[in-house]
């Protein structure tokens, strides 16, 4: 019995977990501007980042060792450092978006100009990491993150139209009016919302924070199977939302409160309150782990002890970095740049980078003298191969789709 | 006496950037450089220590990154010299393919001034650090 | 390995400078800025508009209301200043720029007056601006017809 | 001496021809008197593209996604192993061997 009610837990906080800032301003601008033609593109993130996930989890389980160890031994001195910075830099940059997410969350529920809140999102998110237990700051958020359930509900009491929705999921195409290369960026923001690199690093250094081994890879594979497709479920009900509402009335979402209206109009302060919870703890937690593993991959890297297991003071350097990453990002917050523009930036920019920890992670899980019978199954290559593939296109394209949409206007 | 659980192996597979865990299974940094006797005629060299720190990871680097990282760590370093922090080949207790652990704890490595310094100068400063 | 990489960044970097403040030349550029002037227009109108009527019914709470309809002000605000800051490149647009500087200055000035009366919480005013907001929706539709 | 100050040097065969660059060192247990082992360096590898090897598809114990082992096989496939006792100078950037290049065993045995 309490392996199930441990189960379930674990999955609901992979839900909640999931979801951050990235799904939500994506989902709800490209729902309110494309409607769903470009749900395919979750589809694909999701299934990507389930592969992901799960190999990473099967390798911190079977070796002890988190993504960045990996990084380090394998890509020989000059490659790790590159994949290294970038990562910590990538990190950053999402930390930002997740402190600027918070506030503008606590901005849409008091009003109060989200440049205020900023430092104090800030200081709450690095107090999570100093003296939150684990588990505590896994299970809190990630269950209040299920609140976005709200979206799901929401779309039975408005007017969707199912059949036009399910035509656009099944068959999608460039919008009438729409430019191409826009539809094609937000089609890689998408996938880059839905395979966060902060979110495989925490995923795989949380299971090494929870004494992995191999006998927990089962619980690894029951989060990852389930509770990542149930996160993109909620991603795309979010679009889906914005279709029945914003649509019509050619709203276009540059603000992360149009992206709460469809529920508002669906079921007012009821639902407006639903939105606000789970929105904060999504963008929260998002902000604490995004945090956290930017300290945790510099500490992986270099061999420093790191994570929440031990007292702060045994692992002094690794809170180092946090605090100093948790200081920049907020810095860089209050140079009053759109949270939403960064939002997208990071979300790009991370899908650019998904092949640097991903390349080495395959590679590692297929070789028997560490993973023992754990290595990947055949078709588990086939599909990481395959992926593989469309993270390097989608990394080629994404920059230069970034400057020909100037960041998908 | 050190276990090796390969008997022929190379540098990369089982030394070179592996992490370092000391007797209380703490992670005490990772090898950046290997130390090797100076070879006699007859006499190949032998693996005489592990040296880790920025004095010993810039030069794998190399170009201008490699010497700038040096710099920097010869200025880090309290104690005067260059000489990367050394790990005695005899303080190795095992080696596999995952870790290096050593018989030593790491508050008596070479390595341990930096952590030292950060522990009282930053971290020991924040309340709440000490359970 | 690392001198490549970094000019590689350096040129992207300058790539993405130029591309954001491209100015607008021709006329079919101008007349280009004025239908993407008044989509933007549309959306901050009828997002201001949809944002009122949840508030009027109940639907919202009050700061949600006034968040929503203060950013569709800004934003609007910001469109007019970069669309009126463009020099017209002949006669025959600046006939377009003088309906759309009319129609663009209704637009901002019914949602400041929804703006104020949604923070005054007077259901009346926010009727009546919900009015203006509404007819300057329509011209900006037949605008956005005409340029498209 | 530390490794790298031999990682990285070109090795340039008794003909002067060029053999290839260092990228790892082979080691080898050798019992001392002590009872204890001795890490002994017994030869260095050189020559092809290391960037495989570090990645692990230095012996076959790879069976690994689909283009990986054939390609950095075949990328490694001129990479030697050069016995230290056939290494006559080290002045780094350059180390002279005292036998011909087709002398040279290639650098992995394919062990399973």
């Amino acid at each position: 019995m309490k392996a199930v009610l441990s189960m379930t837990l674990g999955v609901m906080t992979a839900i909640g977990g999931f979801v951050d800032i990235g799904n939500l301003v994506t989902s709800g601008i490209t729902g309110a501007r494309f409607g769903m033609t470009l749900a395919w593109a979750v589809l694909v993130g999701t299934a990507g980042m389930v592969l992901f996930a799960e190999m990473a989890g099967r390798v911190t389980a079977v070796t002890r060792k988190p993504i960045f160890h990996v990084v380090r031994e394998r890509l020989g001195v000059r490659v790790s450092l590159v994949n290294a910075a970038a990562s910590t830099f990538l990190n950053l940059i999402t930390l930002a978006a997740e402190i600027g997410g918070v506030s503008l969350v606590l901005q849409m529920v008091t009003g109060i100009s989200y440049l205020i809140w900023v430092p104090l999102a800030g200081l709450a998110a690095w107090l999570v990491i100093w003296r939150m237990p684990f588990q505590w700051m896994e299970n809190i958020f990630g269950l209040l993150g299920l609140g976005m359930i709200v979206f799901v509900v929401a779309l039975f009491r408005l007017p969707t139209d199912w059949h036009a929705l399910w035509h656009q999921v099944i068959s999608p195409a460039v919008p009438a009016g729409q430019p191409a290369p826009t539809w094609w960026f937000y089609a890689v923001s998408l996938i880059g919302a839905c395979i966060v690199p902060y979110q495989v690093i925490f995923f795989s250094s949380g299971g090494r924070e929870e004494g992995w081994t191999s006998k927990s890879i089962t619980e690894m594979r029951v989060n990852a199977l389930i509770g990542f497709p149930l996160g993109g479920l909620l991603s795309l009900a979010i679009m889906a939302a914005a279709v029945p509402v914003l649509q019509p009335l050619n709203i276009q979402v540059s603000h992360l409160d149009q992206v709460a209206l469809p529920v508002a109009s669906a079921f007012g302060r009821a639902g407006l309150a639903f939105v606000f919870v789970s929105f904060f703890a999504a963008t929260f937690a998002a902000a604490a782990e995004s945090a956290l593993s930017s300290g945790y991959s510099v500490a992986q890297y270099m061999g420093w002890s790191w994570g929440k297991r031990h007292p702060p003071s045994a692992a002094a350097r690794f809170h180092l970095v946090c605090l100093a990453s948790v200081i920049a990002a907020t810095a860089f917050t209050l140079t009053t740049i759109d949270p939403v523009t960064v939002t997208i930036f990071a979300v790009v920019l991370g899908a650019a980078a998904v092949p640097l920890t991903y390349f080495p992670i395959l590679i590692v899980a297929n070789d028997a003298r560490v993973m023992g019978q754990r290595v990947n199954r055949r078709w588990v290559n086939a599909a990481g191969t395959f992926f593989l593939t469309i993270m390097v296109v989608v990394s080629l394209v994404s920059v230069p789709l970034l400057i020909i949409t100037k960041a998908g206007q | 006496m050190t276990r090796w659980d390969e008997d022929e192996f190379t540098a990369n597979d089982l030394l070179l950037d592996r992490e370092l865990i000391d007797c209380h299974g703490m992670p005490a940094g990772r090898v950046d450089d290997l130390e090797l006797s100076d070879p006699e005629p007859g006499e190949p060299p032998v693996l005489t220590a592990l040296l880790c720190g920025p004095t010993a990871f810039g030069p794998r680097l190399g170009g201008r990154l490699g010497t700038w990282w040096q710099a920097i760590g010869r200025r880090l370093r309290l104690v005067s010299g260059s000489y990367p922090n050394r790990i005695d080949a005899g303080l190795i207790d095992h080696v596999d393919r995952l870790e290096i652990t050593l018989l030593a704890a790491r508050e008596h490595l070479d390595s341990y001034r930096f952590r030292r310094w950060t522990e009282e100068k930053i971290i020991g400063r924040i309340p709440g650090d000490t359970t | 390995m690392c001198r490549r990489l970094a000019c590689v960044a350096v040129l992207g970097s300058c790539l993405l400078l130029v591309a954001c403040a491209a100015p607008v030349f021709d006329d079919g550029g101008y007349r280009h800025a004025a239908l993407q002037t008044s989509m933007a227009m549309v959306s901050d109108l009828a997002s201001g508009q949809l944002a009122a009527q949840l508030g009027l019914r109940g639907n919202s709470f009050p700061t949600f209301t006034d968040g929503n309809v203060t950013d569709a002000e800004n934003d609007a605000d910001s469109v007019n200043s970069t669309f009126s800051s463009r020099q017209p490149p002949d006669a025959r647009s600046d006939a377009l720029r003088r309906t759309m500087l009319q129609a663009l200055s209704d637009g901002t000035s019914a949602l400041t007056d929804l703006r104020v009366a949604v923070r005054m919480g007077d259901r009346t005013q926010v009727r009546k601006a919900l009015a203006e907001v509404g007819k300057s929706l329509k011209t900006f539709d037949t605008l956005q017809q005409g340029l498209q | 001496m530390r490794t790298s100050e031999l990682i990285g040097c070109q090795v340039y065969d008794t003909a002067g021809q060029h053999v290839g660059t260092v990228h790892d060192l082979h080691f080898r247990l050798r019992p001392q008197p002590g009872g204890s082992q001795a890490c002994q360096l017994d030869a260095l590898e050189c020559g092809g593209i290391g960037f495989g090897h570090r990645l692990g598809y230095g012996e076959n114990a790879m069976r690994g996604p689909w283009p990986f082992p054939q390609l950095f096989r075949y990328l490694a496939r001129r990479s030697v192993a050069v016995p230290w006792t056939e290494v006559t100078a080290v002045n780094r950037p350059r180390i002279d061997i005292s036998s011909r290049r087709d002398q040279l065993q290639p650098a992995r045995r394919q062990r399973t």
